[in-house]
């Protein structure tokens, strides 16, 4: 059976005078990997950011309009945002893991949260990191240093860091841009994985990443959500000019 | 991107500013002091300037002096600026300024400096610094202290009168002193304190002016303090002070202050290194200090003014 | 809920801090603000002879401007050296740790240092030269340091984008990152002259006199400054307060609004270079 | 770095400087500093060196300072300065650290330049206002709260220097804050931290050096400050009874060398006693300085560090 994870209502976000979403509204599936593609600077970063409010936090930003997650609005008044971003996980362009040992940055979400320790919290670690597929490379070297590791290793090593926290749906902001064709494909086949169990929205503007690994792709421009639709559909047979253009590499 | 260096243009902008503050000093100069009236019998001094540095004690009676003496005088210059007795020597000496300002007589190495340096001092006493000991009558009606007892008074080694001298009453000691950093204190501590190593107790009760010691002493039994010899009233004992055990006892007058004989005294001087010429600015303001007018400035100040001008210097 | 009432508390902790430090300088003003309608404004224009404060005002603005003349171009020129063409990371580091430590020698060592040197080995004696030069001392590591911030924070594109077009490195340095970093440099020398306006302990031996008539006639003669005057009297003379409040209010007006436009042309100016917002 | 690679940079250094007058001068301008530096060094201990000689370490750790029987006993004093300083930190140094994380982290982004350059501005007020204020207002109030007949007295003195160095650690303390680099506070929101899980998992650890260099330098200017330290500490040269009674006057030695310095006779061993006490502050000011900076520089500019 499939539902509906979250649900977007006429998104506006502002930055200042610059208003970079237009009245976005669309609905994601769960367990499935959504794809947001788009030419640089048409507000796909600023709006995966306004499904965990992560754009709070940016001086000068207003948000108007409403996000439905299982039916909340995460925007109402009295929503425990810490909460919101347990629930929903976000991994980052660049790999930024804290400089402090790979054992520590998987178990940082859980110490916060005080939900687990000792024992338990091994456990944790072990299977945050089986679930992002690095746990075969670090198992003997939990100790170390997080910046030993290798570009593709650090993203993965975010990966398993944001799982710690059992999110239910997960952000990934241009997961590969900084990383070798290799560890991208490591990252993709982890991608697919993990769609089986979480809801996953990666923003590309990657064509072909795009449409490897994505269930539903939405194309946005301006601001605007100019079409949205199931990956193949999409790609095969855009209703709009633009989406046509872009897919085809007329511009962006 | 054709803005030619502003950084250098302000710069240029600063310096600039700089000299028309300073051609702007020279501008409004003269307009500081009033026309220059032609005297009558013109002389040297009276568009001459001086300057003087020392004792920061004698500084308030040069500073009013000096004001005076200016606003008198209109033509005239006097710099003043503070230091310490060391300071007022050792420029005198050095021939940086005109006159020193020192609240004691020079040391012996001072001494020593000006001759090799070929200057003479010349010392005029300006005003004597004296500090009574005084208490309230219920203590005795004449009482005489050495200069160790006042000091373990002060100190609160003694708290109660009888501990002092027997046939004193058995009351405990009402200590009142003046602030630290009043000159009154200042003196007082050099001569009847620190030679004994003591300090004030925390006991004491600090009034902020002689007046307000001699409302304290007047009104409070078995109170004893310290002030200035021009603020002895009859409602108070003036204590006589031995410098120690066996020497004899002094009560503050006018000639024991002036010779020296009452413990708790010192002149204070102006300084020069040689006899200064007749009829020059340095000459003319010490007169002018000595004079009348000036003697009632160093009352103004808070300090005796000399029993008779002296006359022989 | 209850974590968050729980964070609720631990920024109050915080936060009383910032509020304390609030309270304080908004005392501070109150003070310095009741004493107001006691101070008569008149005499300001009037002769310190006559009570007034004149001379002292305008002293004051002597020894600013001169040790502003001596530290403005000398500090430029060391930032610009610094950050443009400082070749070995060692010499860069030594010349650093001196500044650093310049800046944080206390200013009555300061004031000693001006007193032997400039006074006495050079024979200056206690004169506006001599204040000149040790406020210049003190002002100019904090020149350096703001220039150098200002002079990074412009992008090397700039210069290499003159460079590129055949400019001497000079040249491109002075028509592209100066003019950019403008602001910022003027900014550093304000705060500079706002660090030494009030400054007491370095000119206390070198450079300042209680009372002497009129202004100085020449940069070898000694000067009569606000901060002296005030400290002199309070300290030596036994001045009571309520006699020198308007001297104090006067050189409190005149520091704080020299730091007040460094702060706000700061302001205004990174707003106004967008390269500053990228982070 | 060895001598003969030092000799030879340098020697390639003068070589660049021969053939390029601009560079020359600019040169000649950011050495000015280190000339200065080592001038102040030489001169302040030349004219102190009759001190050390004569008195030896009696200048440090003589008990009696009493300039009319040639005493120049520096232990009351350097213990004054030390009481002092300990104090204004105890005050200003929690007080400093709080504030500038509640302004980096806590506080609404309209109110953080206001309220940083309100801090600005208290650094910015000279000190013998702070000492007029002190004198004037603060020691009575101090008179009156603890009972004492003069509120000239160390704690006075600490507060007034804890408000003066109040800017410093504000300011040097709030830098490192806003060094943090933010993807490190984004991943940590990411996963849920809270704003105080943040300040105290993520700024904390990382701008711990920089808190410790912004304690240093508010060290060094306290026991530099002078002017407004010598209207309120009473200066009275004698270690407090007890020696932690804080209500007791000292007298610092940058009051001392204020006071005193103008009595002093040029060459005589008060004058020389000033300069060593002098020498003692300027070295001890060039060795916190130096700390600090060690301190900032090893900070968190360097990535991957462990934490």
């Amino acid at each position: 059976m499939v539902n509906d994870k979250i649900d977007i209502r006429n998104l506006n976000v502002w930055f200042r005078d610059n208003h970079v979403l237009k009245d976005v509204s669309f609905k994601i599936r769960e367990n499935a990997v959504t794809a947001i593609m788009g030419p640089s600077g048409c507000g796909k970063t600023t709006l995966i950011r306004a499904i965990n409010r992560m754009n709070d936090l940016i001086y000068g930003c207003r948000t108007s309009g409403d996000v439905y997650i299982d039916g909340h609005n995460i925007y109402d008044g009295n929503i425990n945002v810490y909460e919101l971003r347990r629930k929903v996980g976000m991994v980052f362009q660049k790999p930024n893991p804290f400089p402090k040992s790979i054992y520590e940055n998987v178990a940082f979400g859980p110490r916060i949260h005080k939900v687990a320790s000792g024992r338990e919290l091994d456990e944790i670690v072990e299977r945050s990191l089986r679930e992002a597929a690095l746990w075969d490379e670090v198992k003997d070297r939990l100790h170390d240093n997080a910046f030993n590791l290798s570009g593709g290793q650090q993203q993965r090593l975010c990966i398993a860091r944001a799982l710690a926290v059992k999110p239910e749906i997960i952000l990934m902001d241009e997961p590969c841009s900084a990383l070798d064709p290799a560890a991208t494909a490591k990252i993709e086949a982890l991608i697919r994985r993990l769609s089986k169990k979480y809801t996953v929205i990666v923003v590309t503007h990657n064509l072909q990443q795009a449409a490897r690994i994505s269930d539903f792709t939405a194309f946005l421009y301006m601001g605007k959500l100019i079409e949205y639709g199931d990956t193949k559909s999409v790609f095969e047979n855009p209703h709009s000019e633009l989406t046509e253009k872009y897919i085809t590499g007329k511009f962006g | 991107m054709h803005r030619s260096i502003p950084t250098l243009r302000a710069i240029l902008a600063m310096s600039l500013l700089f000299i028309v503050g300073v051609a702007s000093g020279y501008y409004v100069n003269p307009l500081l002091s009033p026309p220059t009236v032609v005297w009558e019998e013109d002389s040297a001094w009276r568009t001459d300037g001086i300057s003087i540095s020392g004792s920061t004690t004698v500084l308030p009676i040069a500073n009013a002096c000096a004001i005076a003496f200016m606003n008198k005088y209109t033509g005239t210059s006097i710099t003043i600026s503070g230091g310490g007795s060391g300071r007022g020597y050792s420029e005198v000496i050095d021939g940086v300024v005109d006159i020193g300002m020192a609240s004691r007589p020079p040391k012996q190495e001072e001494i020593d400096d000006a001759r090799e340096k070929g200057a003479a001092l010349w010392l005029y006493p300006i005003a004597l610094d004296g500090v009574c000991v005084v208490v309230h009558p219920s203590v005795n009606e004449t009482l005489r202290l050495t200069l160790q007892e006042v000091a373990k008074i002060f100190a609160g080694i003694y708290t109660r009168w009888s501990e002092v001298k027997p046939g004193l009453p058995d009351e405990p000691i009402y200590v009142v002193v003046r602030e630290p950093g009043s000159g009154t204190r200042g003196t007082f501590e050099e001569f009847v304190m620190k030679p004994y190593g003591y300090s004030v107790t925390d006991a004491a009760h600090v009034q902020p002016s002689n007046p307000a010691i001699r409302t304290m002493i007047e009104t409070t039994p078995y109170s004893i303090g310290y002030i200035g010899f021009g603020f002895i009233t009859p409602n108070m004992v003036v204590v006589a002070l031995a410098e120690e055990e066996g020497k004899p006892y002094i009560y503050p007058t006018t000639e024991n202050i002036a010779s020296f004989k009452y413990p708790i005294s010192r002149y204070l001087y102006l300084v020069t290194s040689t006899r200064p010429e007749s009829g020059s600015l340095t000459d003319r303001f010490i007169d002018f200090v000595l004079s009348p007018e000036g003697q009632e400035i160093v009352e103004e100040q808070g300090f005796l003014k000399l029993p008779k001008y002296p006359s022989g210097y | 809920m209850s974590g968050q009432t729980g964070e609720r508390v631990i920024f109050a902790i915080l936060g009383v801090p910032m509020l304390i430090c609030m309270l304080i300088f908004s005392w501070i003003l109150s003070l310095l603000l009741t004493g107001i309608g006691s101070v008569r404004w008149e005499l300001l224009t009037v002769s310190a002879l006559q009570g007034g404060m004149f001379e002292m005002i305008v002293g004051t603005i002597y020894l600013l401007l001169g040790a502003t003349a001596i530290a403005g171009p000398v500090g430029i020129l060391a930032a610009i050296y610094l950050v443009e063409y400082a070749p070995s990371r060692g010499l860069t580091r030594i010349i650093d740790q001196a500044i650093n430590n310049l800046a944080g020698v206390p200013s009555i060592v300061i004031g000693l240092f001006g007193y032997t040197f400039f006074c006495r080995h050079l024979r200056l004696g206690v004169s506006l030269t001599a204040g000149w030069l040790t406020l210049a001392l003190m002002m100019l590591p904090i020149i350096i340091r703001g220039s150098e911030e200002a002079l990074r924070m412009v992008p090397a594109s700039f210069k290499e984008a003159a460079l590129a077009l055949g400019a001497t490195r000079w040249k491109a340095i002075s028509s592209t990152t100066l003019p950019a970093a403008a602001p910022g440099v003027v900014t550093s020398v304000i705060l500079g002259i706002a660090r030494v306006a009030g400054e007491t302990a370095a000119i206390l031996f070198t450079s300042c006199v209680l009372i002497t008539r009129g202004l100085p006639r020449s940069p070898l003669e000694p000067v009569m400054a606000l901060s002296y005057n005030l400290f002199v009297k309070i300290v030596a003379l036994g001045t009571p307060a309520q006699k020198v409040f308007g001297v104090a209010l006067v050189l409190f007006m005149i520091v704080t609004s020299l730091s007040l436009s460094a702060i706000l042309l700061r302001i205004h100016y990174r707003k106004g270079q967008p390269w500053l917002m990228i982070r | 770095m060895n001598l003969e690679s030092f000799l030879k940079s340098l020697h390639k250094l003068f070589m660049r400087l021969k053939s390029q007058p601009v560079e020359f001068i600019l040169f000649f301008c950011a050495s000015f500093s280190i000339v200065i530096l080592l001038l102040m060094f030489l001169f302040v201990v030349k004219e102190g060196s009759l001190a050390f000689v004569r008195l030896g370490v009696q200048l440090i750790f003589g008990q009696r300072w009493e300039t009319n029987s040639d005493l120049y006993g520096g232990f009351p004093l350097v213990y004054g300065s030390l009481m002092v300083v300990s104090g204004a930190l105890v005050i200003s140094v929690p007080l400093g650290i709080c504030t500038s994380i509640f302004i980096a982290e806590v506080l609404p982004f309209q109110l953080r330049d206001p309220v940083k350059s309100i801090i600005e501005l208290l650094a910015s007020i000279p000190s013998v206002i702070y000492g007029f204020i002190g004198a004037t207002f603060l020691a009575p109030l101090i008179a009156s709260i603890f009972e004492l007949h003069s509120g000239a007295t160390a704690l006075t003195a600490s507060l007034i220097l804890a408000i003066m160095v109040l800017p410093t650690i504000v300011g040097v303390s709030g830098e490192t804050i806003s060094a943090v680099p933010r993807d490190y506070k984004e991943a940590a929101l990411a996963l849920g931290a809270s704003k105080w899980q943040i300040i105290r998992n993520v700024v904390l650890p990382f701008s711990k050096s920089g808190m410790l260099a912004s304690v240093m330098l508010g060290f060094g200017r306290a026991i530099g400050e002078t002017v407004a330290v010598l209207m309120v500490a009473g200066n009275v040269a004698m270690v407090p009874t007890p020696p932690w009674n804080y209500l007791a006057p000292v007298y610092p030695v940058t009051a001392v060398i204020a006071m005193q310095m103008g009595e002093a006779a040029v060459g005589s061993l008060e004058y020389s006693a000033l300069f060593g006490l002098g020498s003692i502050l300027f070295i001890i000011t060039f060795v916190v300085n130096t700390i600090a900076d060690v301190i900032v520089r090893r900070g968190p500019v360097t990535r991957g560090v462990q934490l």
